[in-house]
């Protein structure tokens, strides 16, 4: 074995217009390791190792692989030079069969035929040494993640990597597939081969890592020995302070039944049943949170509420009236306020201007213009108010969405919702990708309606966040609410439980 | 006297080997044998037919002739506004002084190549492919279908139209195809008057070894031995004559209804289709044209009643 | 890096890129010009002195460009719903038949401005109506209304054909159209406009309909950008998934914005049926609505560009009429080579000199 | 003329007029597989026509003019990868310039060229495709059922028409048997898969763009020197539209495209044969009727009352991975 590291990045560099991902990042990585990147939602990262990977080009910069300094310019490159990716994003081909997909660029010939019967076999050499098992034949589509996420492993170690870049692998697993996952992490390290895992989750560093790298707002802040760390200094280099994770807040004072789920059952476009026959309450004052991996039906289970996707059936009142059959805007009519998941496609349209978003979904309000025209002048004063309580930066209502920060934009979606003084509340995914700034002062808005009496339903997959938020937690595991805990359940309980182990 | 002729095209194009090149012909006679050159101009819409017509009109041009029916709008206005200039309208009658309105009895023409076709089918089955559907086109097929009856009155008689806007002058393939299809049905001599439709149409009777009827313009030569004769309609002379006529001082206005007697329409007999055209079928065709002209022959015009009697 | 995110000042977007996109598409035409023989310069200023040079080439160009921005309207109402409606040319067609209907039946009893309010709406209505089956198509079935306007294209001028064929048309005339309407189903001409300027409007049939379209770019400006259905069509138009998510009807608001579309392509009807001919006829939209798709792109499918859009197509029909008639080789087809030049290069490949503009803009903003 | 001759003209006409949509329906799934929409299939087969013709009267052969024909669709191909790949521009605008483009430029090139109004002069017959009289057809005519069939039906097509048929199977066999359409259907449905697998997604939806080039100019040709003996102003006449119709009812897969093909061609074969004839009991049906019945037919197939056909997922849209 050389002395070389295995990849050494020097000088990285990487905007997207104005936004500039990776700052001069320095990073060397040790061959035979497991070297883990931290940082927080949008620190650059996954910008980072796509670099790596010649899925982006960086501005500036050098790659070293094995002591070589190395032009990559696209994954080809990257692959050429040993380099296998798994993408935070599966980059599969949903209607292929695994076998196509682990082919796919290496066919091994301008005919499948031959290059088919070979692939089978690697795949079952790959599966014997590794324990990575999969049904060459199957559908990814109807694959669970945990195992598109292992064609994915599989198709790097098909192309024959010595350097796996793995981008927040565990988001979408349940802690056992984690388990298991890093125990083929070990034995590819044990082989020679390099890892490079990212996550932002310090007990996954703490637990396989060798090294450990923090980067923050796209520059790279130090590199540790993880056996030398702790998940004290690791959190405090992430966030660039000293972090308090709980959040202040006094005894609910729980009111009546505002919020009633009951025998829900929702079905996906595909048919597939995501939630299934789920029920719960929400009263006023409290915070019911649902935590669970992601893919276990938190998401249509607010969608379904939201009125955004039909139940298939069930029922659903708000406040004692039924709303399984009103569409979105009755309900804000009614009083339900909704904070969703994915700003970029749901709770905003980026191409507008900030005034027009601060009325997405109220633009019918009376105050906003009686008649059918819109009255601008009234909805620009009211824009402007929300962005100076909320400390919207910068403070221009006439600037396009897009051109404010995450934190930003989600701080326009909680100003729009929050501040229609709704009963009941339902907030999907608050603080992603948002700065901690922003998550600071999000979680206290949302404790703070709490506290004046609203009903609140919080659907996170960050269990930190759902723990300190929540007055109540329910589990959902594969479509169902498999059990309840208080605010004081541990992560190892609630964690077993959204395995789908305990209950 | 010093005039500048214009000429206004259908909508079918200068070069269709038919109608319009027959007019361009026309005005092409006079140009070699006077020496004065004429101004065309070929229109997309009504609009710019309108606007072409005016045109000239505007800028001096005398006379000025319009082929086609799709003028006739046009010409009703612009003749009104320019009544020192003088227009021919043909295939169409506007009832203005200064505007001559030649018109053709082309069931008449059709009649006699219609009676060829009789005589000329081995399976007693003839075909007609026209190429928009408007009056004027079933005129033709009308006057056809009675000649070819008056040949052999067990003719059966097949007919198609090409489509039912303008893009149906200009539409070989499907005239080729309803051609074929007539072929299929047994027919063996197939009169085309679908303008370059048409051509499609000669085409297919061409490589099928069948016969075909052109139309307008003399198309015998087109293919040579599969074109068994063709209508000729004499735009070419309608767009001559009122040239020549200004040039004299002799034009007039009113209705010109050109018909067999006029020579205004025929059936084309050239190097090219001498031996399709037996001297029997020769003798019979004179024979019904003089009766035509003496008048013991009446042929049905569809456009009086809109009704064909077959 | 990339440059797809750096803002640019409007007047580079909506101004100087567009310009750029449009002096290419004419490059290019002149260059086929001079392909074909002919001198690129000497058919430029044919078709300016065809399409400006008098007063009633103005009046043709004017009567042109009213044509095309009922239709650009048409298409740009569609696009902000997020809809491509390559299908106004048929709605116009159809909405021909409204206008024609309605004239028919009251030219002779009342004057042509009590006719013209009842004439819009017959227009707007029939246009409308033959927008609704692909929206609907589309908001119920999700059947693409790229291909089923296209559909509708044809199945509409099959439509017109029988009815002005088997229904309409005068017992024993020839062509295939109504009678002429009298003067009060006829739209009169804007002499005195025209006068205003000194100018001679002529023949031209530059006519109210004009007015009718300056009227219905202020509606159609304050229905985008000032109504909440408005707003509603744009949500949907760039994030379906936003809109769902704010509770916009899909169905409800794709058939309306296709309603409104069709509606206003029909009102192109009144501009050529009662304005010009004052008759209905075979294929009198003549592509008009396919100009519109131009109109809408190179206007930014906002009102004020897409009436000076409108305005340089009417200066290529007129013109380039005037130009083949000097030119006879240069066919007035030209028109239809600029026309896709112009979607080309301001449509499909409009961010084309974005990257370059961006550099450039860069080193002025840091200079 | 009894039933059986009947169906037997209308099946040669189905054929015939099926095999310039069948091209271009392979065309379009060529392209639509790789995520690039292409309503300018119209434009392709237009421009195919015109310059098939030319060049075919020019040199007199018609392998020549059908190279040429390929060749200028192909350019095309090419400029609406430049805007819809290279420059990440609408697919369906692009599309439709090109339609235009090549409507307007085949009648002002012709126009200039021959001075016939946009039309070819008529080629001669060594400039055209004829009809192959297969070995026996005319012995076989007698035979009962089979004969005609043979006869009229399977013998007497051009060479095109075969090479029509036999690009169905081939088409399969390119799509779901080699590695260019693994690689070419993948890019259609996750083209970021294709990038990360070392691949470019340029390149590969180039390709996939110039191979609807070559198939839409063997339709174009198929038009001007096989079906006919000129090229005629605007003589694809919404066929391209027709065939992307066909591609949307097969489900974007070859052999339902040769189905859904021959349906359409079969619609219009039938039309014209109706024409002019009288149903019993309604009587003469307008013509019109028979004309709009393609169209028709198509919105309700579009209209999923047979069945939701999912077009690539990455359809129409633009590969970008820099936002
Ligand atoms: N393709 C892109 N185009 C434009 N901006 C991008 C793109 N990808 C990432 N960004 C921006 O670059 C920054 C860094 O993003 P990156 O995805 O690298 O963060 P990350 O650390 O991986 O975050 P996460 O933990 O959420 O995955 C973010 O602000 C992001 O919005
Ligand atoms: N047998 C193989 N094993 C591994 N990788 C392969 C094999 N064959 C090809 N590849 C990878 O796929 C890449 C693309 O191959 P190539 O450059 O031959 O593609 P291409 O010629 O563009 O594709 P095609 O000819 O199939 O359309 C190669 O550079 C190589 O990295
Ligand atoms: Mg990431
Ligand atoms: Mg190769």
């Amino acid at each position: 074995m050389s002395q070389h590291p295995a990849i050494e990045l020097i000088g990285i560099d990487k905007s997207f217009g104005a936004v500039h991902a990776n700052k001069n990042i320095n990073l060397s990585v040790a061959k035979g390791t497991i070297h883990g990147i931290i940082g927080e939602n949008g620190a650059g990262k996954s910008t980072l190792m796509s670099i790596l990977y010649g899925f982006y080009q960086a501005d500036r910069g050098e790659i070293r692989v094995d002591g070589q300094s190395v032009a990559i310019k696209d994954s080809q490159a990257a692959i050429g030079h040993g380099i296998g990716m798994v993408h935070q994003h599966f980059m599969l081909v949903e209607n292929f069969s695994v076998l196509e997909n682990i082919m796919l660029g290496a066919e091994g010939g301008q005919l499948l035929a031959k290059g088919r019967s070979g692939a089978r076999a690697e795949l079952k050499r790959l599966e014997d040494e590794y324990g990575l098992e999969v049904d060459p034949d199957a559908i990814i589509e109807d694959l669970p993640v945990g195992t598109q996420q292992r064609v994915e492993i599989l198709k790097a170690l098909y192309r024959g990597a010595d350097i796996l870049i793995l981008d927040e692998p565990t988001g979408v697993l349940t802690p056992a597939e984690a388990d298991h996952l890093f125990k083929v992490l070990k034995v590819l390290r044990d082989q020679g081969k390099t890892v490079i895992l990212i996550t932002h989750k310090l007990r996954e560093i703490m637990a396989i890592t060798d090294d450990v790298s923090v980067m923050r707002r796209g520059e790279m802040v130090a590199t540790r020995k993880t056996a030398e760390t702790t998940v004290e200094e690791l959190a405090e280099l992430m966030v660039g302070r000293r972090v308090l994770l709980r959040v202040e807040k006094g005894e609910p004072k729980v009111g009546k039944v505002l919020l009633s789920v009951r025998n829900l059952t929702v079905k996906d476009s595909r048919g597939v049943v995501m939630v299934d026959d789920v029920s719960f309450d929400v009263r006023e004052g409290e915070i019911v949170g649902i935590a669970g991996v992601a893919g276990n039906g938190q998401s249509e289970l607010l969608e379904a509420i939201a009125g955004i996707r039909k139940p298939a059936s069930g029922e659903i009142q708000l406040d004692g009236k039924p709303i399984a059959d009103a569409d979105p805007a009755r309900l804000r009519e009614l009083g339900l306020a909704h904070i969703p998941e994915d700003r970029h496609h749901m709770g905003l349209v980026l191409k507008f201007e900030e005034y027009e978003n601060a009325v997405l979904g109220y633009h019918r309000d009376k105050r906003y213009g009686s008649g059918a025209l819109l009255d601008l002048n009234a909805i620009r004063a009211d824009a402007a108010e929300k962005i100076e309580k909320y400390d919207i930066r910068p403070p221009n209502p006439r600037l396009k969405t897009a051109n404010f920060s995450g934190g930003n934009q989600q701080k326009i979606v909680v100003a729009r919702e929050i501040e229609r003084d709704p009963k009941a509340l339902i907030i999907g995914q608050p603080t992603r990708g948002v700065d901690i700034g922003a998550i600071e002062f999000i979680h206290r808005r949302i404790v703070e309606m709490r506290d004046a009496g609203k009903a609140i339903l919080l659907v996170s997959v960050e269990l930190d966040e759902i723990r300190s938020l929540s007055d109540r937690i329910l589990v959902m595991f594969a479509g169902k609410v498999v059990g309840e805990k208080g605010a004081d359940a541990s992560e190892q309980t609630l964690g077993l439980m959204m395995a789908g182990i305990a209950a | 006297a010093d005039i500048k002729p214009a000429l206004v095209y259908g909508t079918g194009g200068k070069f269709d080997k038919s109608f319009n090149e027959a007019a361009f012909q026309g005005a092409e006679k006079f140009k070699k044998e006077t020496g004065i050159d004429f101004r065309d101009f070929e229109p997309t819409g009504d609009t710019q037919g309108e606007q072409a017509i005016r045109n000239f009109a505007s800028k001096g041009f005398n006379p000025v002739v319009a082929v086609s029916f799709a003028w006739t709008s046009a010409m009703e206005k612009v003749a009104a506004e320019f009544p020192d200039t003088k227009f021919v309208i043909v295939d169409s009658v506007v009832k203005l002084p200064n505007v001559r309105s030649v018109v053709f009895k082309e069931n008449e023409g059709s009649y006699l190549v219609g009676m060829l076709a009789g005589m000329a089918s081995k399976t007693g089955k003839v075909g007609f492919v026209g190429g928009m559907d408007i009056p004027l086109i079933r005129k033709f097929a009308c006057g056809y279908a009675q000649g070819a009856k008056a040949a052999n009155p067990k003719i059966q008689f097949f007919q198609n139209m090409t489509g039912t806007t303008g893009a149906a002058w200009n539409d070989p393939v499907r005239g080729g195809e309803l051609t074929k299809n007539q072929i299929d049905q047994g027919a063996d001599v197939i009169y085309a008057a679908a303008g370059a439709t048409g051509l499609g149409v000669l085409q297919t009777a061409a490589d099928n070894k069948k016969l075909s009827i052109g139309v307008d313009s003399n198309q015998n030569h087109l293919h040579p031995g599969s074109v068994l004769t063709s209508m000729v309609k004499r735009v070419d002379l309608a767009v001559y004559n009122a040239y020549k006529d200004a040039k004299d001082g002799k034009f007039t206005g009113g209705i010109q209804e050109n018909g067999v007697k006029e020579d205004g329409v025929g059936y084309a007999l050239d190097d090219n289709n001498a031996k399709l055209i037996t001297p029997e079928m020769k003798a019979a065709v004179e024979k019904a044209k003089a009766d035509i002209i003496s008048g013991t022959v009446k042929v049905h015009d569809y456009m009086s009643d809109n009704a064909c009697p077959m | 890096m990339s440059t797809a995110s750096v803002p640019l000042p409007n007047w580079i977007t909506y101004g100087l890129m567009p310009l750029l996109n449009l002096i290419v598409a004419f490059l290019i035409s002149g260059l086929v010009v001079w392909w074909i023989g002919e001198n690129p310069i000497e058919a430029l200023k044919l078709l300016i002195e065809g399409s400006l040079g008098r007063g009633d080439a103005i009046g043709f160009t004017l009567f042109y460009t009213t044509s095309f921005i009922f239709t650009g309207l048409s298409v740009a109402v569609a696009f902000h719903a997020g809809l491509f409606n390559i299908g106004s040319e048929g709605q116009a067609y159809v909405g021909g038949l409204g206008a024609a209907l309605v004239a028919l039946s009251l030219d002779q009893y009342v004057p042509w401005y009590v006719t013209m309010p009842f004439a819009v709406i017959g227009a707007a209505v029939f246009g409308a109506a033959w927008a609704f089956i692909p929206a609907w198509l589309q908001a119920k079935r999700g059947s693409h209304i790229v291909i089923t306007t296209i559909m509708f294209n044809f199945i509409g001028a099959a439509l017109m054909v029988y009815l002005l064929v088997h229904v309409l048309i005068v017992p024993g005339k020839m062509a295939p159209e109504t009678r002429t309407f009298l003067p009060g189903g006829q739209l009169p001409k804007l002499d005195w406009l025209m006068a205003l300027f000194g100018l001679k409007l002529g023949p031209a049939p530059f006519n109210v309909s004009f007015l009718i379209a300056l009227v219905m770019c202020f509606l159609v400006w304050v229905l985008i950008w000032r109504s909440k259905l408005g707003y509603e069509m744009r949500t949907l138009g760039i994030s379906p998934s936003a809109a769902v998510y704010a509770g916009i009807p899909y169905a409800r608001t794709v058939i309306i914005a296709m309603l409104i579309s069709g509606g206003l392509a029909g009102m192109m009807a009144l501009n050529p049926v009662m304005g010009s001919s004052a008759r209905l006829q075979v294929e009198f939209v003549g592509g008009a609505g396919f100009v519109g798709i131009a109109v809408s792109l190179m206007g930014r499918s906002h009102p004020l560009g897409i009436i000076f859009a409108a305005l340089l197509f009417g200066i290529l029909y007129q013109g380039g009429a005037d130009l083949s008639f000097e030119m006879p080789n240069i066919t007035r087809e030209m028109i239809v080579v600029i026309q896709g030049l112009v979607i080309l290069f301001a449509g499909a490949l409009e961010y084309m000199f974005r990257p370059t503009m961006v550099h450039i803009y860069q080193r002025f903003k840091r200079a | 003329m009894d039933l059986f001759d009947i169906i037997v003209s209308i099946l040669g006409s189905t054929i015939r007029l099926s095999i310039p949509l069948l091209f271009t329906a392979l065309a379009g799934l060529f392209t639509e597989r790789a995520g690039v929409f292409d309503i300018g299939l119209e434009g392709k087969m237009l421009a195919a026509a015109f310059a098939s013709a030319c060049v075919a009267y020019v040199t007199g052969n018609a392998w020549l003019g059908l190279l040429g024909g390929i060749g200028v669709s192909i350019l095309f191909s090419l400029i609406h990868g430049f805007a819809s790949i290279t420059n990440r521009g609408n697919q369906i605008v692009s599309g439709v310039a090109l339609n235009f483009i090549a409507a307007g430029l085949t009648i002002v090139l012709g126009q200039a060229w021959f001075g016939q109004g946009g039309r070819t002069p008529q080629l001669p017959a060594s400039g055209r495709f004829s009809p192959i009289i297969l070995p026996g057809a005319d012995a076989m005519r007698d035979v009962p059922v089979i004969g005609p069939i043979y006869a009229n039906v399977i013998s007497g097509n051009n060479i095109l028409t075969y090479l029509a048929f036999l690009a169905v199977p081939l088409s399969w066999w390119v799509l779901y048997r080699t590695r260019f359409g693994l690689r070419l259907r993948a890019v259609g449905e996750n083209p970021g898969a294709v990038d990360t697998a070392g691949i470019s997604v340029t390149w590969l939806r180039y390709r996939a763009v110039i191979v609807a080039g070559f198939l839409c100019g063997f339709s174009g040709a198929y038009l001007s020197i096989a079906q006919s003996a000129a090229f005629i102003k605007d003589m694809s006449a919404g066929k391209g539209y027709i065939a992307l119709a066909a591609l949307i009812f097969a489900k974007w897969k070859p052999v339902p495209v040769m189905f859904a093909c021959l349906l359409f061609g079969f619609l219009d074969a039938f039309a014209n044969f109706m024409q002019g004839k009288a149903v019993p009991g309604i009587g003469e049906v307008p013509v019109q009727i028979f004309q709009a019945l393609p169209y028709i037919l198509t919105c309700v197939l579009l209209a999923g009352f047979i069945g939701i056909a999912h077009p690539p997922k990455a359809g129409g849209v633009p590969y970008t991975k820099e936002r």
